[in-house]
């Protein structure tokens, strides 16, 4: 377990051994969806949000 | 066109939420005559099968492909299908009213801010947005009519009279929070939308940035603070404006204001301060209705107006919204076909 | 009547739910222009202020005490106020619609027996139950018109065509579990219906002798085994008949029976089975409109037949079911007032 | 074992509606501690991203494919999966709790006839319905426990006492009249469950032939009239059993019958006739509790007995119901981590 | 205290709504025993008859006028009874915990301006807040703790980071647009919180001048544009507060801010962001818990800091709170009663 | 506190020393509202029902 902090609001996080890029995560404290951009030290970015249509 | 006069129309998106309602008020308006109503998924089942309340309608859905010539063409279609469409829709119609958001603004810069982009921006110059209470006077003999956002329309119809009577200039911070129903989403519907999920919720589903702000710059000349929240009705769609006008402002302005914005229009309602239960606008006491209702309350403590509107999504919002915009265009009783009045007591309709 | 004729009506009970919804249905009705609505508690006061969906109509309560002289006199009071006062009523107009249990039964014994007695017996004999399924031969002329109870026309409805198609004799065993909203209670309403209390709920309110079984017994000659629940909703009734057949019966009897009783019915729909999300009678299908909707399934486990039977209270169950009646007894055309169609998407209206 | 030891347990299906509910109970279970919840679909999120509730929970969902060791199983995935996985069920954990209909029914033939047959039929001698007030005696040491199906649940919970009592005796005509809420339908969800078909309806959705007759039949020893209906609520299941005794019945041999069989049970309340608001059972008074309630009615005019019986499907109609029957399977106290009242008010929880 | 000990509690108005919570509370908590509820209305009736879930909890009702000597007085009565009888209290109690706002405000003037005056101004200085997030420090040792309002709960809870970070100064624009459930009306209800009348409603109940203005003044030191709506929910108080930085902001700053504020807080939740259903704080994720949720979302197109804050009016914004000052207060540990994990799926709870 | 039985349910009542005759109590196991025809010693019999209209 390694640990990476969250982009979003900085919290720490515990990333499991087997981290692959282009994983997506999600922060335990604030929701946020992480995209793994590299493993070795982990970097992680926000996740392209994915576009929803609620409809207008 | 004389007033006995029966038109042909289609329904393009028939089988959706907004498409559904068209079927349903051009079933029952004395002028039209219903040709076509298309859908992919439901090719050839009667409309019937898909929204219940038309089992009376002896009606079957085509494919989109096949399209009959009519005198009016509306299209209930996702965003983006119009305005691929748009050349093909009027080969079959001299009239096309679009309930999408394809033809609402103005300028391809709109819609490169706002959305993706514009594929037939040639078109944006000879629509008119669908909302008498703005456009009455462009609408008669429009050939391309563009329906209204739903929170664009309430939003637009609660603030303009103060636009009108010069009680805002445009400088003011206004913000806006909105409150909508579960078929604002359309007949799709994805996780988030399940019925457990979606029932008794106040979400934010729409936090900032919502596109309806482009349309409400474009006729308020104003950029707003937009907030959209999902609740936990259906149908309807209620905006709720914190406004805080420059100089000092009393009730009998606000009243003045409204009234003589709306006072002659056939489906706008002023409620405010009253008795009884009902006293500001509300969305059930529109459901099923074309009628928008508006009301304020003057915050003394702070110079605040803060500004009630509700209208059906569905109605004023959309279907309704583009029905008045055609009976106009096309020199109709203004009124017909949107007669109905509404329920009481009524639920979350 | 010549059809372009119009008729003045009074409502007695106008602040309540059936009430307004009959102020509602002659307000758009062709034939009819209200004279006179009353309201003790809201006497003076506009009819918008306690229905918001009226607030177009320029009228305001009287007190009852007060009655105008009109063609038809609409009563929605409660259960003893018409017995009361029907001969004030007859004095004030040609032709009475009571929406009240007072007139719906045939002798003094079946009100010893289901109400407390009655008082103005000799109005027994001429009242004309108003559902035109049952009595579209009494109705022509009729001058006291006794709407039915919401339940008992539910049920009525949904087993009517077995009995008329003689699949049922009388001597079988039939349970009927009923589903009704909260407009049912009507404007009153107590700690029980409080919105806290009364939402969500799946709860046994009248799990034995509900009042409606007297009705039911009258039109069907058999006594049923009937239990209400109050459900979440506030327009609809829903009744789910588990009947017992003597002899087998297929499914072609039955729709043969279903179709023989109601295909020239202007407001039956006959659903059962189809695909799509509404495969069988539901309360919201059917809601702000004076349709009904029956439909059927076989059991081959145990040779039961399950009927389910769909009304909006207020409408098919009370007010439609009155001006349909009135309709019909005035010489009216049938359906005039009562052509709203229904909403979808509609959630609990 | 010793009271006061920690058992690791797994959830398979962990984010489904009934694996989330397993979740939560076991996070506040004393002898509990989750060490896996396996999803396909949210494979590495945290528990909290798919339940908002368990935010607090430090775990994340792994592969089902990827199973720990663990020493009891928790299985809430549909039909079908744990019968292809009961081995490798059992070399991962001691004891084996399923949610599902796999293990329900006691022989091959009634899978051939409700179902589709059963690939894993060695185990159906081994496995021990987990309702306690069914299977008490049998649970102490059970290594593969069934869940009850929540409709069988609710009706077997009603009828028993008057089995048990021989005011039955299997030879009667029974009707089951059932209303459910939407998380019955699992996370999934499609048209039929979106929020504005779902929202406000009566729906029959199971009108003949609903498996969970099956249960009810291997239990009671009696073929029942079952029709299921969808009301407007998230979680509970209320049954109301129109049953003819053939025999003369009073109320006191009823209340005998009903204590007799549920004074000592923890979870089960009786329910009849009190003054108030709740008079019977229903659904709300017991949402998000193991709780059941029972009561009924003698209808004098046609010796029929009608039965309520209600539960929240969600706990004693599925995940309760589960870690009620563990907790007497392993030893540990009976109500441990089921002991929450409910809640008052409460809406359509 | 030792943490083992039992303290014994009494419940003033144990008849209503958040009276029921709090016998709830009480009867789960580890460290009360429960020697009084009182109630004119219910003398001598079951707890059970008024609140169903707590038909397991041997207690019946008495009148306030007998109270008993406890350890603990809890009074949920409505404003202006605790301040008549707090001599009373006192002679009966060590502490007092009151949930109306008799003793929430810190001087008479404040209750001169928001209400009608104060009879028992002495005891305003001894007074505390009961919300730890505001008063931990001034909690331990407390006799006389008042329990917050639930809007103001809500929104101090969402804008106080905002303050303790100095990213507000008490000069901007606030505006706070709050939507609650239909329990925050307490049992009472008139007309319009009947079901028919209350469903399904986005409903301005509070446009402007709202006395839970003074809370959030008095804790954020600024007067805020407030407004609340009812809608349909029965549980639950959501505020959304729009607020514009003098300074720019980014959201590393906010993200710091609200860490920062409520890190260590055992009830306090940041939602903000995510993926799934629940993106942001909503009523329905904290219902029937004590915990509140609070995030928010930076609007770049106009510098607007838009801030969502949820809670279960009757825990966190009312009994739970209650619960969670007086464990503070007494030494207690501090989550003791209050760690239910809420629900999922869950509807209108 | 002396004790009856409910005469809906059959369950054990603890009645409150204070008893009135006419008085209504509500038994804690079945909720039925009994009241109260005597009290030394305690006779209970069911209270005569409210009739409510849930309208019709
Ligand atoms: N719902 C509202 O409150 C509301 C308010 C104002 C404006 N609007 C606008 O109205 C439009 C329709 O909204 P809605 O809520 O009715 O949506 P909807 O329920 O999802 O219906 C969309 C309809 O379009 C059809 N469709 C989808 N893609 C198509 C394509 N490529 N070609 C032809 N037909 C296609 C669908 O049927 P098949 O897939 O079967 O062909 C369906 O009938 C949208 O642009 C929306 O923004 C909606
Ligand atoms: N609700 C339904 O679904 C339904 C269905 C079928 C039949 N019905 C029947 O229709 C009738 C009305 O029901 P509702 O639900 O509309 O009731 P409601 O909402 O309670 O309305 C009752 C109306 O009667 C008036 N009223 C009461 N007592 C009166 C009196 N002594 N003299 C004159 N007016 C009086 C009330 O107004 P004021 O007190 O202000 O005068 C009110 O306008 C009842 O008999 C009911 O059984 C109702
Ligand atoms: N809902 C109720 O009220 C209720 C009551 C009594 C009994 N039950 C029974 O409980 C079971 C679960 O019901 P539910 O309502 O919780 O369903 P649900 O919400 O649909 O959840 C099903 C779960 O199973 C997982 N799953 C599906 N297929 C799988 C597979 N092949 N292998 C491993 N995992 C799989 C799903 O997650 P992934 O797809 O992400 O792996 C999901 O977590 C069903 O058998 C149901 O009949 C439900
Ligand atoms: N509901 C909320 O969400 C909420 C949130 C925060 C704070 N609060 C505050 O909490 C308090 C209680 O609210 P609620 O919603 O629980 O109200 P409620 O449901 O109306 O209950 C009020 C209780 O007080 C009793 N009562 C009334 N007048 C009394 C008197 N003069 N002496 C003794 N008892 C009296 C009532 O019972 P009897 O009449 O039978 O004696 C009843 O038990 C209010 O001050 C409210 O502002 C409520
Ligand atoms: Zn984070
Ligand atoms: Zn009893």
């Amino acid at each position: 377990m390694t640990e990476a902090e969250c982009v979003e609001c900085g919290a720490e996080l515990s990333l499991h051994d087997d981290l692959e890029a282009g994983e997506i995560i999600d922060c335990g404290t604030c929701g946020a969806e992480l995209e793994v951009i590299d493993t070795e030290p982990p970097v992680l970015d926000r996740a392209p949000e994915l576009e929803e249509d609620w409809g207008e | 066109m004389s007033e006995g006069e029966t038109l042909s129309a289609a329904v393009i998106g028939g089988s959706g939420f907004t498409g559904g309602e068209l079927l349903r008020l051009l079933a029952g308006h004395p002028n039209f005559e219903i040709a076509q109503a298309t859908s992919r998924s439901y090719d050839r089942k009667t409309v019937g099968s898909v929204h219940p309340n038309l089992r009376g309608v002896d009606l079957r859905f085509s494919d989109p492909a096949d399209l009959e010539s009519v005198d009016v063409l509306f299209a209930a279609t996702p965003h983006g299908v119009s305005m691929g469409q748009i050349d093909t829709f009027f080969e079959h119609a001299d009239t096309v009213v679009d309930l999408s958001a394809d033809f609402r603004l103005n300028t391809v810069e709109q819609y490169d801010e706002w959305y993706d982009g514009h594929t037939a921006s040639e078109y944006l110059d000879k629509s008119v947005y669908a909302l008498p209470e703005l456009t009455r006077e462009e609408l008669p003999g429009a050939e391309l009519i563009a329906g209204g956002g739903c929170n664009a329309t309430a939003t637009i119809l609660g603030l303009k009279p103060l636009f009108d009577a010069e009680i805002l200039d445009g400088s003011e911070q206004i913000v806006v929070d909105v409150k909508v129903g579960s078929s604002e989403g359309g007949a799709g519907g994805g996780e988030a939308s399940s019925h457990p999920e979606r029932s008794g919720i106040v979400r934010p589903y729409a936090p900032i940035s919502h596109r309806h702000e482009a349309e409400i710059e474009q006729f308020l000349g104003v950029s707003v603070s937009f907030t959209v929240h999902a609740v936990d009705m259906i149908r309807g769609a209620s905006a709720t404006c914190h406004v805080f006008p420059g100089a000092p402002v009393s009730k009998g302005d606000l009243w003045s204001a409204y009234r003589g914005s709306y006072e002659d229009e056939p489906f706008m309602r002023l409620v405010a301060g009253g008795g009884g239960v009902y006293r500001y606008p509300e969305p059930k006491a529109v459901a099923a209705t074309n009628y928008g209702e508006v009301g304020f309350e003057l915050d003394p403590s702070n110079k605040r107006i803060v500004v009630f509107s509700a209208i059906d999504n569905m109605m004023k919002g959309s279907a309704g919204q583009a029905i008045h915009g055609a009976n106009i265009a096309l020199g109709l009783e203004e009124t017909a076909g949107l007669e109905f009045m509404g329920l009481h007591p009524v639920g979350a309709p």
